[in-house]
């Protein structure tokens, strides 16, 4: 069978044919909007005219079958448009008002998930783990079907202090947002890697391999045409492994993951903020990480007691002060905890006003 | 084809309420031997916790040194479906519209050329479709091309450009943020498509302070619309909220940041001294009957954010306080163009742009793209009197 | 004349010889306190008894002379105990109430300046300038006395938010407090040292000259045994000058002083916070730098129209907004104000919000 | 020997109401032809704009190290009274407390064998003798030592201690500084007089978190006392500031950083959740005769603070939150004991203990002294996931 004849260069097609016509009628003419429940909003329009929204959960991973029957609810309400959000749910567009009942229903019906609007937790950002990447030292998408089972009510119906951002990522390349999260998982190694000496020359350019180290642990080794590793300084964070593959940093004994909290990327109220350690490990234990997804639960909860109204999980810690959200939450502090990175002097305390 | 494999562990991940990624691999797998092999390869890596891909060789389509991962498994006679298992980026459409008869022709032909499995989306923002064999490469290519859809970006080229929903469903956008997206993917065809960069580039944009593309902390350019006049107030709206017994001193203006706002009980009006005001968007999240941004539009331009690897994250630093972003654009493409020729000229390979502004200091880049120092590009000043001078700082 | 025979390693004085009958019995007992003019303050102790300061300016470079006259008037009032403050203001301790003001009297008859106490300017931390050190790149002590006789009456009597802690440094290493002060100047090089190759080998360990500098700008030179310092590099702190004599680091022409403000030491509502870059540069311009005179005037002016009350200088600044205080000062933002030293990183602004 | 120079750049500075350090130089001129010539020096320097002193050679008493600033003038043949202008830094007695008979012993003795100028008192707290000959360094010392005085430090030593005035007339202090300050000296008192440290460790001590001899800012060791128990309230006193007319909501409560306090204007009540206090002073600075510190007294030990040389000034970092703190101090001792072995078998020579602490990591250092680590040592927890693993952390 022929191929259709090729183009290059053309670019994505233009949003525009993608629209609803209510959205290309009033674009860059919305009054405001409203929550009309964890799932559904409306936005009103100067001209009057709205659009209705239903928010529904996905797992990211799609199979085609799956976005087929997602694409007939869309024709059936929706005159066959919708969207993606930027957190990877499903955005139904309703024009029709009167269809907007009879859309929840159905979605109910058929047991999607509603919800993710408003001061909740909503989908997690997350990777690619151990369905597609080879520097996975987790499984991404396992973890995040563990925690949103347990996280359930509170995408669907449990109102939060603020929103609450979740992610995943399932190396410290962080292919997510995980450095700017309320609450995320990142996997870490705890081993520095194994070198095999007769490939590394072939495979892999040294200098490069030599720069690629953030703690410059890595050295040529003149004799083998390879690389020494200094494994004192090694932070086991696998950058080596990725520019060159002959250096295996994969232990599946001593891998696992860490918890980051109280990043956010918004500006409202305070500046964006990176995450910081609360969890320095937890040993992987597929398929559902009981001890992971507790530890998750309990930071948030105890963020949901403690947390004033619109606060965001950074700026609750923040006003109390990280010595008080290891004690509300009972998590141990280590020597894990203190930076020893680049930037580590402006993290010591410097103030002798503090709490015990 | 289902029920190759037995897959106790991930079983376990069908059970409960949020939807299973398992249970979308199954669904894959009845159609296609590649979904089957990847779930028989996962289900292995769960029980002996590590991954069985190997590093990805190059592979892509002709004229394109992107858009496509290659990905070979580690165990091809065990999986033999998933010898092969590259992905293709599809660069989404700016916002993520879509109509249902766009979606079903990607279907159509994912589940002809390969595994059946997608991502909507990659973090990146591309339509991923997730496997499939090196020899389809090419036809999947044809098929979408000739429907109107390219790859996006990979390796050290410009990444697929995402952005906010903006103006079509949102009241806040002050930029256009979907026009301006789909205007820089179309300017930057070339380096999308031919990675010739030192490494990776990012643009993210977000029509508002709420950033919600996430843009200041993974876009090497992040474009953030803000305004500079005054937010507008209707103040009937704010007796209505106050009426509806929202708590306004509590709720807003004791957590207004700049402390600018100020709230009459008894008559129930709003005042905000806007010099004071940064912008930072809460009370209009809060009250957005009442309050809209300002009318003198524009963006704030931030350079620099990336994840930990190599000198620790970052966040994008401003550069361009304020500029009027109207099409096309071209004081925005012209600056964008000076910032890469800069980066392209001096960095090493494998450097992110913010890693080389640190690197060479904020004002040789500021010099290099002709921005001026001003005090909004910074936190702070200095601290320590370690500081140099140019010859020509000596002229005045 | 023989000498008396020495003694060693006895360490100083035991202070309690030192201390008034009534601070020895009422010692670790003191209730409260009550400032009763801006330079006289009571102590009362839970025991009912009451001690008596007055502080009295002091140049810290005091001749034998004056400071006998200073004995004269504390055996009249205070029964030959006082005491100098941190900040090097002389105390006299009056036990005695009714000698307070017939003190304050004869002080004010002797012009001896009275305050420093409560809410206002102190005296000023500083160094020794060109009347004792070899590395100053400015004076000191004439700095001093330029500003302190124009901001006299915020010593003597103008109120002020809070307290507002001046220090003037003759050059980088700082002998002072510069780097945590209200409002502080330090003296600066403009030009990179001067070699003189001829010496170095001579009188410096090269190794430790390498080492001395903050930017890696110098290397050896195997070939004249001296060191090669690259210009570019340098940002003029004169280390190496410190630790190597033959390099030269003076410059009188380019030489100067920078103001740095907002920086704070006590704990009270904030952290201590460094002192950052107000302006780059002032020539030396002696006797009485009156640029520099009214620049810290016009900073500290700015400071007492828009702080709220207890504001220290570097809390206003920071609830306002740097980019605000170089609006309100009509201080010129420039190249120098933005951070390239180890943690530039930190300084660069990661946020979307902020004041125009 | 008065008005062998004319000074008219000099004579400007004895103009205006503050006390002029010229006049000072003048006086002590009458008597000392020292004092001339640096009063002489001293105009050259305000017409060229530069100094004229040689970097200090090595000079002392017999059996110290250190204790005098060698200083040199690079113009002995013009100012020949400055060709030898050596400091001598006494040990100030703790809390800066002296008697007239002291002083006059002191302002006699050098008279005598110096210059006649004085600093009261030097930046690290010494009583410094400013300028005299090498020659008569021993007789001042014999003077000096014989009458109860010895010199403070400098070079790489142990350095002059100092501290605030404490509880000889403050109501705030939590520990006895002068009492320790004196211990200390005295426990130290070889390591002051003999350099043999890597590079100075200087240490001060504050009462309170006033912090009123600037610890945290310029002491290798800086100690600051606290209480760990609730703040002591008296009511009446409370009342009574209201009644005076101090606004308790805005300038106290709404000023604590914690957000800890609760004030009732009906019955005129203030209510501190103590555990959320961190004891920032602030409330009882402005409202001393109502609120007192706890009663469980200690300090707070943070370490390495100094001026920007060479890796940008510090301030001294938390490391031991609360300390009990009673004479003799065996427990302090013993832990700066070990600070100083640690700093004194890793540092390079010129190296301070805080930029060693910072290249070695603070894990290395605080196992090094046995302290564990603890959330009150850091404002917050690392970024970025790269971390090292101890053998000794697989154990558990
Ligand atoms: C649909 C979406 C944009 C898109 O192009 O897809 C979106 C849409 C809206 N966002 Fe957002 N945000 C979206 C991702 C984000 C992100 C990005 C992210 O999570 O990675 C952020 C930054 C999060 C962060 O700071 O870490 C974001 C921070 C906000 C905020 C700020 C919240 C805060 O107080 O920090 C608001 C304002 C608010 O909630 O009051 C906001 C408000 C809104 C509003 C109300 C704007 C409007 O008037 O339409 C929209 C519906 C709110 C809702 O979902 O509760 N949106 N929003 C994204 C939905 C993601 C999802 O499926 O959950
Ligand atoms: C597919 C995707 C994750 C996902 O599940 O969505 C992804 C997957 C990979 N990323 Fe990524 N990155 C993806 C978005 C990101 C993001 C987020 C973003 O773009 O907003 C980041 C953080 C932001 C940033 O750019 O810093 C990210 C930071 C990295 C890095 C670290 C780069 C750095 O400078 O620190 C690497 C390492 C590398 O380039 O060698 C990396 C490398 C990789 C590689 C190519 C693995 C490698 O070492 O070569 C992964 C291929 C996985 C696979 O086999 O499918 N990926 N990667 C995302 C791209 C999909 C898309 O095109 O839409
Ligand atoms: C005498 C002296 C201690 C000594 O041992 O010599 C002293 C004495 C007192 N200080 Fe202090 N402080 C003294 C140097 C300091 C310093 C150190 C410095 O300036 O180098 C500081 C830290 C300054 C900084 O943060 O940069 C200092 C920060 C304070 C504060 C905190 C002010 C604030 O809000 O930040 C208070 C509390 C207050 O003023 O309400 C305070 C309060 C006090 C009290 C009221 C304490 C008391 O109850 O006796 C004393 C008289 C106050 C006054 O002078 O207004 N004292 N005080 C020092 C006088 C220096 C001078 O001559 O001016
Ligand atoms: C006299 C005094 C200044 C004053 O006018 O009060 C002083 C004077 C000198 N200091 Fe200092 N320092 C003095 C307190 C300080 C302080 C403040 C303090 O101790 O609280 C500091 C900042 C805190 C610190 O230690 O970091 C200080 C930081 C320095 C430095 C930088 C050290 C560093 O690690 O960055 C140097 C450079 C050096 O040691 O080579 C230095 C070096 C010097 C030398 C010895 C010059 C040199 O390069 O060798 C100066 C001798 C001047 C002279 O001829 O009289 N001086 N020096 C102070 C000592 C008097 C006393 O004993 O009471
Ligand atoms: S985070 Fe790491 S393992 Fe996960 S997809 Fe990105 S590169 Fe791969
Ligand atoms: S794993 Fe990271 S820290 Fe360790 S050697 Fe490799 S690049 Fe360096
Ligand atoms: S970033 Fe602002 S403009 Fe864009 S969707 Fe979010 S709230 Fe709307
Ligand atoms: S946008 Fe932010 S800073 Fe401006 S008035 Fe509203 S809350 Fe205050
Ligand atoms: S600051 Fe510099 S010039 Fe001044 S006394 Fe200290 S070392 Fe000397
Ligand atoms: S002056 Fe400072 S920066 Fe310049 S070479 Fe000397 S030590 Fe280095
Ligand atoms: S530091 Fe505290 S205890 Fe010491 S004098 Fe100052 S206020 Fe009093
Ligand atoms: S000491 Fe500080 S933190 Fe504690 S109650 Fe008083 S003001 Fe608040």
């Amino acid at each position: 069978m022929a191929l259709p004849e090729r183009k290059t260069d053309i670019g994505p097609p233009h949003y525009e044919q993608f629209l609803p016509p209510v959205i290309k009628k009033n674009y860059g003419k919305w009054l405001y909007h409203e929550v009309l429940s964890p799932g559904t909003m409306k936005h009103v329009a100067e001209s009057g005219d709205e659009i209705y929204t239903v928010r529904v959960a996905s797992p990211r991973l799609l199979s085609t079958d799956s976005i087929r029957d997602i694409c007939e609810i869309a024709d059936k309400y929706c005159d066959g448009y919708l969207r993606f959000t930027t957190r990877n749910n499903i955005e139904f567009l309703v024009s029709d008002k009167s269809k907007l009942d009879p859309l929840v229903k159905e979605l109910k019906e058929k047991n999607y998930t509603i919800g993710g609007i408003g001061p909740r937790v909503s989908n997690i950002v997350h990777t690619q783990g151990w369905v597609h990447c080879h520097s996975a030292c987790t499984d991404a998408s396992g973890l995040v079907k563990s925690i949103m089972d347990e996280l359930y009510e509170y995408f669907t119906e449990k109102e939060l202090p603020n929103k609450v951002r979740l992610a995943v990522a399932c190396c410290v390349n962080m292919c997510g947002a995980v450095h700017c999260s309320d609450i995320a998982i990142v996997a870490v190694h705890r081993k520095p890697p194994v070198v095999d000496d007769e490939n590394v020359p072939k495979l892999c350019e040294i200098p490069t391999t030599v720069a690629s180290c953030p703690t410059a642990a890595i050295r040529p080794n003149p004799k083998t045409k390879s690389i020494i590793i200094n494994e004192e300084r090694c932070m086991y964070c696998g950058n080596c492994f990725t520019v060159c593959p002959p250096i295996s940093i994969h232990n599946p004994e001593e891998d696992g993951v860490a918890i980051v909290v109280g990043g956010k990327v918004s500006n409202l109220r305070s500046d964006p903020k990176f995450s910081k350690l609360a969890i320095p490990f937890f040993y992987n234990d597929p398929p559902r990480w009981p001890k992971v997804v507790q530890a998750v639960k309990n930071i948030l909860e105890t963020y949901a007691k403690h947390a004033r109204k619109h606060e965001r999980v950074g700026e609750w810690v923040e006003r109390i002060g990280w010595e008080r959200f290891f004690s509300l939450t009972g998590i141990e502090f280590t020597f894990q905890h203190i930076d020893d990175f680049t930037f580590a002097r402006d993290t010591f305390r410097t103030s002798a006003a503090f709490k015990f | 084809m289902s029920g190759k494999y037995k897959t106790p562990m991930l079983d376990e991940l069908e059970k409960g309420p949020w939807p299973s990624f398992v249970t979308e691999i199954k669904k894959a797998a009845k159609k296609s031997d590649m979904a089957e092999d990847e779930l028989g390869q996962l289900e292995k890596s769960y029980n002996t916790k590590r991954g069985y891909w190997k590093h990805g060789g190059i592979v892509g389509v002709l004229g394109y040194g992107g858009g496509v991962i290659g990905r070979y498994s580690s165990l091809p006679e065990e999986f033999p479906g998933v010898a092969h298992f590259h992905t293709v980026r599809v660069n989404q459409p700016s916002g993520f519209f879509y109509t249902t008869k766009a979606l079903r022709e990607i279907c159509d032909i994912w589940d002809k050329y390969g595994s059946g499995l997608t991502n909507l989306h990659g973090s990146t923002g591309d339509l991923v479709l997730l496997g499939t064999k090196t020899e389809n490469l090419e036809a999947v290519f044809a098929e979408l091309s000739s429907r109107g859809w390219d790859l996006g970006g990979s390796g050290s080229a410009m990444r697929t450009p995402s952005c906010c929903v903006g103006m079509a469903r949102c009241e806040w956008a002050n930029i256009d943020t979907m026009d301006l997206c789909n205007e820089l993917t179309q300017y930057y065809q070339d380096q999308l498509h031919r990675p010739a960069f030192p490494y990776k580039f990012k643009i993210k944009i977000s029509g508002c302070a709420c950033d919600c593309v996430a843009a200041i902390a993974r876009a090497d350019l992040s474009i953030i619309g803000t305004w500079k006049d005054s937010i507008q107030i209707n103040q009937d709206e704010v007796r209505k909220y106050a009426e509806a017994g929202l708590d306004i001193q509590k709720e807003i203006v004791d957590m207004c940041p700049t402390q600018c706002m100020y709230y009459n009980p008894e008559d129930k009006t709003l005042k905000i001294a806007d010099a004071e005001c940064n912008r930072c968007m809460h009370c209009i999240a809060k009250m957005t009957k009442a309050l809209r941004p300002g009318k003198e539009k524009g963006a704030t331009l931030l350079v620099g954010s990336k994840a930990p690897i190599v000198v620790g994250s970052l966040l994008s630093w401003v550069i361009v306080p304020f500029m009027k972003l109207t099409p096309p654009y071209d004081d925005l493409k012209e600056l964008i163009d000076k910032m890469i020729e800069w980066w392209d000229d001096n960095a090493k390979p494998r450097e992110r742009i913010g890693e080389l502004i640190e690197a060479k200091g904020m004002r040789a880049f500021l010099e290099a793209i002709g921005v001026p120092p001003m005090p909004q590009q910074v936190k702070e000043p200095r601290k320590d009197p370690f500081f140099f001078w140019a010859e020509s700082d000596f002229k005045k």
